[in-house]
């Protein structure tokens, strides 16, 4: 076809190659980076408005501007200081390091890496929950259920890790990870089979199972219920043979193996989304359902094998803190995760990489958080808040950019999502 | 009035046992190697943190009223107090651990959830003093707080049916959990006494000893669920009614004083703390968890730290009883104002067995 | 080279179909019965009676009507008897509108439920209604907030954040003014603010629909528990806003059973009446109405003739934030008069669920708003009623609301359209 | 010489990489009809998108009656007097006739909408142009047709007199064309002056006035209808001679490898659109199926493909039955599949050249090995077939969104053409491609005939149907009316066939195949 008439487009089309390339690399990095930052700024303005030593300085800054100024830095330093010294203690450990290498001895060392080891331990079950919100969202579908698989998970899998005696630990062990998984998929399963079967939008039906789960649980839970200790509305403790070893026996220490487990678990999911032909199919549901339907993807049970994948997930979230950390499930143990899970999934651009930086950072700041909460009061509703401001502009790229003046790329790479309530 | 107590009154422990071991008194536990968050502060004041269990600080239940008791002693004893809230139950160990770095002189956890992980840090750190809310000791280290609850709602339950005008009392929980049950379990005994004694058949709605299950919002969160469900209940003639579920029960006060039908508040004076239903508040099933709290820091400040003991909050301590009738307090009859003097003292005494 | 015409068989494949379908129909209607006889019928003994009471427990007396005494055994076996025949002339004559037969059955089965539970005892069949209609206020709010958006293309998701931030701003305008219906306006005010930033994110920066709608949602959530906790925990005075008056509507209030169920209400409740009968006014007779649903349907369209579709968009996203926002109050000053955390419980999101089973139109979305009221409010009664009656947990009935909503969202009741633009972002080219 | 009505000058647009129109003059005379030619992609629904004010022009300036103009939007044009019937129509399908004539021009009464008087004027204007509608039925009830009387009765309602028709005919039957000519005829009549988008150099000859010819954004010839002919303007628009007609060589027809038996299919409004078809589609044949839009054509292809299940009726590939066979089954059996909609069905835009072009064989060796997918095997067949294909990409790794229209419709050519197949169905395979990418396609479309593969070409677009074909059917409310060879019959008959004619009628009301004057230029 040499003949083809060269439209005016021919040049231009050479040039995308590179832009493509640049403007991936702006996208994972940049907007996820000034995205955070930005939320932070904006908790802080938070803090300082609510705090009535700043107000009360601003009020006087005429008769006392550096008051005014002081008071507001004290406010800050104090929250965010807290926040960065009860989630890594750098610090401390630099300190610490020096003793240790002095020859003091290596406690003060054990002690001041808590903080971290507890930020990584924090950050395990946001990675499996992330990847199960990632995991929809390459495949068009929004799993709003984390909370309610999450909540299942533990459940299962602290039910068989109590209620089955004398299995050694390699048989015990798997099978209650077995158990947990199992009760996510089921749970995030329902709604993917509702999806696909008779088009009920996902999103409202994972929230609906959030509830159910949340209300079964406390029946459950109760005391004098199925799966309650005689005289507490908690399960019992999984017995040592189905517990995931933690590995340090310094106070507050929990950092346990389920953080490998998990981040098997992401490489897992990178394979299967990138090299297996499983993924290609879950990706081309998630981009175009026709053209997947077109070419002979069943996409009806890509969705519930996506759900399902996504429910398994969230459940070993539920499952790995509750046999490594927690050791027992009571009332209102997801609290929350699911809302965090989806801010994840996002702020890791729904890659597995992505979302293990994303899990990382947001252990992170809910550890320091606790800090925050004790040293300066600061209620942890903030990080609440500072979640869904990285969501937003994670999700509006545009409003960072104009914020920091940055050039437009050379084309959006948003993933888009299943948008109507149609089948 | 009748032999109510004075909330604001600390009650006295019943004794005053000897400290089990000899606390270092003043001088806190050397702070387990607690990287300093901020500067130190100038003094060391006695330092007390309370940890939440899910419900949050501010549920106008068991964790705000033990909170109290911390503000009290901040406001009058000058101590430092600090609470964290938990979100998830992984918060409660990770709490904990954070008020033990920080060198608290007593940490205070609030409900049953947390006495796992209470026990647990007690066990690690049994230097720490650890006191706990709803739930006994477990280490020599923990104190217990309990409250024997039953024994005031029965007072509750009997006045309840000796005021109601329709013979229908009723009553609904937030969650099916021990501390709420107890509230419901008293309630119902009380009321099958006055009928015992009466002859009378003042039925009650909304919770079943029998089959231990009745009536539950499933949170503690939606005051208009209190509203209905009080709307469901007083649709059905009751004119009496104990809600036990936190704020939730402040959308019952609503309806009741709308109908100008009865309320029994639970854990605080509700008169008190809720005076917009000032005329629907015909008393208040109190846990005095403030007190015990505020006695608890008080004497382990002052080096009577109580490990290993249980303090138990009962109609003969004042560390559960009934509020002051106020604005009902004329029409509460003498007989029965008399009759419910008198089966206190009978509980006291052990006369009447409350389960 | 001819055309080759088709052979027709003796019963077409089609035929067939629809007969099995029917069968289908006819033996689930069977099913019914045979449930109301095994579960019911025969767990109830023949001196029974059931009562329903049909007057308000308030101490101002209306015209009083006798109660409702049913015999439980024979109105169940009655009730048995008429499902079973719609079931017969299903399989034997197939009905024409087989969905409303679905209905009456599924109204029998509810009804021959309620007789069993209450063998023997006796409740306020007007209670049940009553709640009904407070349990819909706030699901028939979230609902009508649905539709205004989503007729114009835009789903609005943040109904539930928009409502918890409605619910506060109205205590505490209230508390704050002590005027409870500037305190209305408040909420109105700051669903319209919320609505305006949906439509900011969705509009102006294409984010998803769905997601925007989250992240509002959880902005929401943190906002007002963070204010809660530094403000309203420690200023009580800013948390008490009292509750709106009950405003009895003189001559209709007197009505029996329909007078205290519908108007002995207060503010809120009626703004909802009043909001459902002008939406659907405004949808289906008004300018605005046909723009609204022209950029619902075909953004594009509507572009070509002049109308602003982004405007339509905005102005409806604010609407149905105020909507929202006004559905908050309900919480606060329509009910209990004080904010707590999350006090909304999950209400906007079945409101969403009513808007599709209400098929995107103002009534029907109120009319499934009381349906899954009276689902709340049945479970609320037969609680009451108690274990002994009614032998199931009461967790179970609690998590009825959400399979109900779950049922209908899997097209029970038929395939229910949305407008064909709803959640797709509107480009200009 | 009086004032143009309209006049362009110098309108230059640019989107990102294309330089769409460039300086641009037009004129528009009193009462007249102006023809706009050009291929695909030379500018000219940008031209008048600009004129009707929905694009803002980079550069230029317009000029109504002498008198400068700014048009902002789409009400300025309205306000100025200008109407457009777009490409593709702007009607809401849930809305009523009158409800979608008022749509922007409300009339009130009160609060409330006023539809009577506006019933009225429709039934004035429809009563006076010929043009008419019920104004009370559902637009999405309405045949193509209709709808686009609606579309014109819209325009006529806001008092245009300068009405813009882009691409009216491409949905329509010889017949109901016709009726528009007549349409637009009377309106000059009556004072309205057009300008008229198509790409059929016949119908241009035969309405228009005067015509201007676009290439490449830039009017690169104006010319009175009277003195052009087709040749000349198709050299107007392409630039060089072209050949307007395939060659094919006679069909060696074999074993039958598709064999459809009563089929019935269901839309998804559940209404019988195939509604009891029965055909046979033989080696080395093109059975073309003709038809305006709509009238069950791509269901009846869905049907066959796995797409949607069929209601009723059989299909037997190579004498296998495939009636509920999924997609998958069918493309193993031996079926290429190039989709109506290529965006929507054949191509995931964000996935890059190479993905694409294993889109239905990526799980099958060489590509995949078990689960694991080998992708430098993708990528190097990838290279291959866009060498082969000649695809127009700076590489396989780039999105295929990035490929204009004909390089997209390439890929998917590529992908089901480069494995062995029995039967290729073909829908709208040439829709919205320029003259070389439709020569380059029904090149190879009759390669594999040649090649034994047997052919079921489906087109709305009558020519290529005529061109390609051995046999034809026609297909008209879900049925055929007929199915003949494509030497028996001329284009017009087809043409009556399509507009709902029995073949009989068809055959006495239109000259035959005899009559009818070979098209070839050079
Ligand atoms: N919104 C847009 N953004 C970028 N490029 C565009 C846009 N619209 C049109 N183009 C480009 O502008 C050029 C002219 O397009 P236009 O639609 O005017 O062509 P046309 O002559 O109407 O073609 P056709 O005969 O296919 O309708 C094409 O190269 C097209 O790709
Ligand atoms: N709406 C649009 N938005 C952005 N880019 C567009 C749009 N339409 C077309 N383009 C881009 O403009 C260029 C030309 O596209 P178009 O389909 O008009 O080409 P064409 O001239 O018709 O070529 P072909 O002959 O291959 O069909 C392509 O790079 C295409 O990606
Ligand atoms: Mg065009
Ligand atoms: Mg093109």
């Amino acid at each position: 076809m040499a003949d083809a008439p060269t439209t005016p487009s021919e040049a231009p089309e050479v040039e995308p190659k590179e832009r493509h390339a640049s403007s991936r690399l702006y996208y994972a990095v940049l907007v996820p980076i000034l995205s955070v930052f930005t939320a932070l700024v904006l908790g802080a303005i938070l803090i300082l408005i609510t705090d009535p030593a700043v107000t009360g300085a601003w009020k006087n800054v005429f008769q006392a501007p550096l008051a005014a100024l002081s008071a507001t830095w004290e406010s800050i330093s104090t929250a965010y200081g807290a926040l960065l010294s009860g989630s890594l203690g750098l610090v401390e450990i630099w300190k610490a390091l020096g003793v240790a290498l002095s020859g003091g001895g290596t406690e003060d060392l054990a002690v001041a890496l808590v903080p971290l080891s507890e930020s990584l331990t924090t950050s395990v079950p946001f990675i499996f929950a992330g990847l199960a919100v990632a995991i929809g969202f390459q495949g068009g579908l929004f799993n709003i259920g984390a909370e309610g698989q999450i909540l299942v998970g533990a459940l299962c899998s602290v039910y068989v890790g109590y209620s089955i005696t004398g299995l050694p630990w390699f048989i015990h062990l798997p099978l209650a990870l077995m158990a947990g998984m199992l009760g996510g998929a089921i749970w995030g399963g329902i709604p993917g089979l509702l999806k696909a079967y008779t088009g009920g939008h996902e999103v409202i039906n994972t929230i609906m199972m959030n509830w159910i789960a949340i209300i079964l649980s406390s029946w459950l839970l109760k005391v004098g219920g199925p799966m309650a200790r005689p005289d507490l509305p908690i399960t019992p403790e999984v017995l040592p043979s189905a517990q995931i070893p933690q590995f340090f026996s310094t106070q507050g220490n929990r950092f346990h193996a389920g953080f490998f487990l998990a981040l098997a678990a992401a490489a897992v999911i990178w394979w299967l989304l990138y090299r297996a032909t499983t993924g290609f199919e879950i990706r081309m549901s998630g981009a175009n359902p026709h053209a997947a339907t077109y070419s002979g993807v069943k996409v009806k049970r890509v969705w519930v094998m996506i759900m399902s994948i996504g429910g398994a997930l969230a459940g070993l979230a539920g499952t790995v803190q509750a046999l490594a950390v927690d050791r027992w499930v009571g009332v209102g143990f997801s609290g929350g995760m699911g809302f965090d899970s989806i801010a994840l999934a996002l702020l890791g651009r729904s890659h597995p990489v992505g979302v293990v930086l994303a899990a990382l950072l947001f252990g992170t700041l809910r550890n320091g958080a606790t800090r925050m909460q004790s040293v300066a009061r600061i209620p942890i509703d903030i990080i609440t808040i500072v979640q869904a401001l990285v969501i937003v502009f994670i999700a509006a790229p545009e409003i960072i950019r104009w914020l920091y003046r940055l050039r437009q790329p050379a084309e959006d790479l948003t993933p888009t999502l299943s948008t109507s309530w149609g089948s | 009035g009748g032999g109510q107590a004075e909330p604001t009154e600390a009650p006295a422990p019943t004794k005053a046992p000897e400290p089990t071991q000899a606390p270092e008194p003043t001088q806190a536990p050397e702070p387990t190697k607690a990287p300093e968050p901020t500067k130190a502060p100038e003094e060391k004041k006695f330092s007390v943190g309370m940890v939440s269990d899910i419900g949050g600080i501010d549920d106008k239940s068991f964790n705000q009223t033990a909170w109290k008791g911390v503000q009290d002693a901040i406001e009058k004893l000058g101590i430092d107090g600090t609470f964290l809230e938990s979100q998830q139950q992984t918060d409660y160990e990770k709490n904990i651990n954070e008020f033990l770095a920080q060198g608290k002189d007593l940490i205070i956890t609030v409900g049953f959830l947390l006495s796992d992980a209470t026990t647990k840090a007690a066990e690690a750190n049994p230097d720490a003093h650890f006191a706990i809310v709803d739930f006994p000791s477990t280490a020599p280290n923990v104190q217990g707080m309990l409250f024997n609850v039953t024994e005031a709602t029965f007072l509750a339950g009997y006045l309840a049916a000796g005021m109601s005008e329709t013979g229908v009392v009723c009553t609904y929980g937030g969650i099916n959990i021990p501390p709420v049950v107890d509230f419901m379990v008293g309630f119902q005994n009380g009321v099958e006494y006055y009928n015992e004694q009466k002859g009378a058949d003042v039925q009650l709605l909304g919770w079943d000893n029998e089959t231990q299950d009745g009536l539950f919002t499933g949170n503690f969160e939606s005051t208009d669920d209190g509203r209905r469900f009080a709307e469901n209940l007083f649709d059905e003639g009751c004119d009496v009614i104990l809600p036990v579920a936190g704020p939730v029960g402040l959308g019952s006060a609503a309806a009741a004083q709308e109908r100008g039908l009865m309320i029994i508040g639970v854990d605080t004076d509700q008169y008190v703390s809720a005076p917009e239903f000032a005329d629907a508040w015909l008393t208040s099933v109190l846990k005095n968890m403030d007190v015990a709290v505020f006695d608890t820091i008080k004497s382990a400040m002052e080096g009577n730290f109580k490990g290993g003991d249980n303090y138990i909050g009962t109609l003969a301590n004042n560390g559960v009883g009934l509020a002051p009738f106020h604005e009902f307090e004329d029409k509460v009859p003498d007989d029965l104002k008399a009759e419910l003097e008198q089966i206190k003292q009978d509980i006291i005494d052990g006369k009447i067995q409350v389960k | 080279m001819t055309a080759i015409t088709a052979t027709s068989s003796t019963i077409s494949l089609a035929e067939q179909k629809e007969r099995r379908r029917a069968m289908i129909y006819g033996l689930f209607f069977l099913g019914v019965a045979a449930a109301i006889f095994f579960l019911f019928v025969l767990n109830t003994n023949a001196e029974l009676v059931s009562t329903f009471k049909l007057n308000p427990a308030t101490k101002q007396k209306i015209v009083e009507i006798p109660p409702l005494k049913l015999p439980s055994r024979t109105t169940l076996i009655i009730l048995g008897l008429l499902v079973a025949a719609l079931g017969v002339y299903q399989m034997v004559r197939r009905f024409e509108r087989v969905n409303l037969a679905l209905g009456v059955v599924l109204l029998f089965f509810v009804a021959a439920f309620l007789v069993w539970a209450t063998r023997g005892k006796s409740i306020s069949l007007l209670g049940i209604f009553t709640f009904t209609v407070a349990a819909a206020t706030p699901i028939g709010f979230a609902a009508l907030s649905g539709v205004m958006c989503e007729r114009s293309g835009v789903i609005n998701i943040a109904i539930e954040g928009q409502m918890l931030a409605g619910a506060m701003l109205a205590v505490v305008g209230s508390s704050l003014t002590g005027n409870k219906y500037i305190g209305l306006a408040a909420a109105m005010l700051v669903g319209g603010v919320l609505g305006l930033v949906l439509a900011v994110l969705a509009i102006r920066f294409l984010v998803d629909q769905i997601i925007a709608g989250v992240a509002i949602n959880i902005f929401s959530i943190g906002i007002t528990s963070f204010i809660s906790q530094r403000y309203l925990q420690p200023i009580p005075e800013l948390n008490s806003g009292g509750v709106l008056p009950k405003i009895a509507i003189p001559g209709l209030s007197q009505i029996p059973l329909i007078g205290p169920v519908f108007f002995n209400q207060n503010m809120v409740v009626y703004l909802l009446f009043a909001s459902v009968i002008l939406i659907h006014f405004m949808l289906w007779y008004t300018r605005w109405g046909l723009r609204t649903r022209a950029v619902g349907e075909h953004p594009r369209a509507a572009d070509t003739l002049g109308i602003n579709v982004f405007k339509v968009r905005y102005i409806n996203v604010i609407i149905g934030g105020m909507v929202a926002g006004v559905g908050g109050s309900y919480f606060t000053i329509g009910s209990v008069g004080r904010f707590d955390e999350l006090l909304t419980a999950g209400k906007g999101f079945i409101g969403l669920a009513a808007m599709i089973f209400g098929r995107w139109t103002p009534l029907g979305a109120y009319a499934a708003s009381l349906i899954f009221g009276f689902s709340d409010a049945l479970q609320a009664k037969l609680q009451v009623l108690g274990q002994a009656q009614v032998p199931i947990p009461s967790e179970f009935l609690l998590i009825t609301p959400y399979v109900v909503t779950m049922i209908v969202l899997a097209g029970v009741v038929g395939r229910t359209i949305p407008p064909a633009a709803d959640g797709q972002p509107y480009v200009k080219e | 010489m009086t004032t143009p009505v309209l006049e362009l000058r110098g309108i230059t647009k640019r989107f990102p990489g294309v330089l769409a129109n460039d300086h641009i003059d037009l004129t528009l005379e009193e009462q007249e009809i102006h023809a706009l030619l050009g291929e695909n992609g030379a500018g000219k629904s940008t031209l008048m998108n600009i004129l009707y004010g929905l694009y803002s022009p980079d550069e230029g300036e317009i000029y109504i009656r002498g008198k400068r103009v700014e048009i902002q939007g789409p009400t300025d044009a309205i306000r100025q007097g200008i109407g457009m019937v777009h490409q593709h129509f702007m009607l809401v399908p849930v809305l009523t006739v009158t409800e979608n004539v008022m749509l922007g021009e409300e009339v009130t009464r009160g609060l409330a909408l006023d539809r009577k008087s506006v019933v009225r004027r429709i039934k004035e204007i429809s009563d006076l142009h010929g043009l008419e509608v019920d104004p009370h039925a559902k637009v999405a009830d309405l045949p193509v047709g209709v709808r686009q009387r609606v579309e014109i009765i819209k325009v006529l309602y806001r008092d245009a007199n300068i009405l813009i028709l882009d691409e009216p005919t491409a949905v329509l039957t010889p017949q109901e064309a016709d009726a528009l000519f007549e349409i637009l005829q009377s309106l000059r009549e009556k004072g309205v002056s057009i300008i008229f988008i198509s790409h059929k150099l016949r119908e241009v000859l035969a309405l228009a006035d005067r015509v201007t010819v676009l290439r490449r954004g830039r009017v690169v010839g104006e010319t009175r209808t009277q003195d052009a002919d087709q040749a000349k303007l198709a050299e107007m628009m392409v630039g060089r001679a072209v050949k307007l007609t395939v060659e094919k060589k006679p069909p060696q027809v074999g074993e039958p490898v598709l064999t459809v038996r009563g089929l019935k299919v269901l839309d998804d409004r559940l209404q019988m659109t195939v509604n009891g078809v029965d055909f046979e589609v033989r080696e080395g044949e093109v059975l073309g199926i003709a038809g305006v839009q709509g009238n069950g054509q791509t269901e009846l292809v869905e049907a066959l493909t796995g797409l949607r299940s069929v209601y009723e009726g059989q299909v037997l590939i190579d004498g296998k039955d495939l009636t509920a066979a999924s997609p998958r089954d069918v493309t193993e059996a031996g079926v290429a599949h190039v989709p109506e909609d290529r965006q929507e069905d054949g191509l995931v835009l964000s996935f890059t050249v190479a993905e694409n072009l294993v889109l239905n064989t990526y799980y099958r060796p060489p590509f995949a090995k078990g689960m694991s997918i080998n992708y430098p095997i993708i990528y190097e067949t990838g290279e291959k077939l866009i060498k082969e294909f000649d695809v127009r990409t700076p590489s396989s790794r780039v999105p295929v969104g990035n490929l204009s229209g004909g390089n997209q419709q390439k890929v998917i050519v590529a992908r089901e053409f480069s494995r062995p197949i029995r039967l290729l169905i073909a829908s709208q395979p040439t829709r919205g491609l320029d003259v070389g990418s439709i020569e380059y396609i029904h090149r190879r479309l009759l390669e594999k005939r040649d090649d034994g593969v047997a052919v079921l070409l489906v087109s709305a677009e009558l020519d290529e149907i005529m061109g390609l074909s051995d046999r034809i059917a026609v297909m008209y409310r879900g049925k055929f009316t007929a199915v003949v060879d494509a030497n028996d019959v001329s284009k017009e008959q087809v043409g009556l066939m399509m507009a709902g004619s029995s073949l009989e009628e068809a055959l006495t009301q239109a000259p035959g195949p005899e009559a009818y004057e070979p098209e070839i230029v050079t």
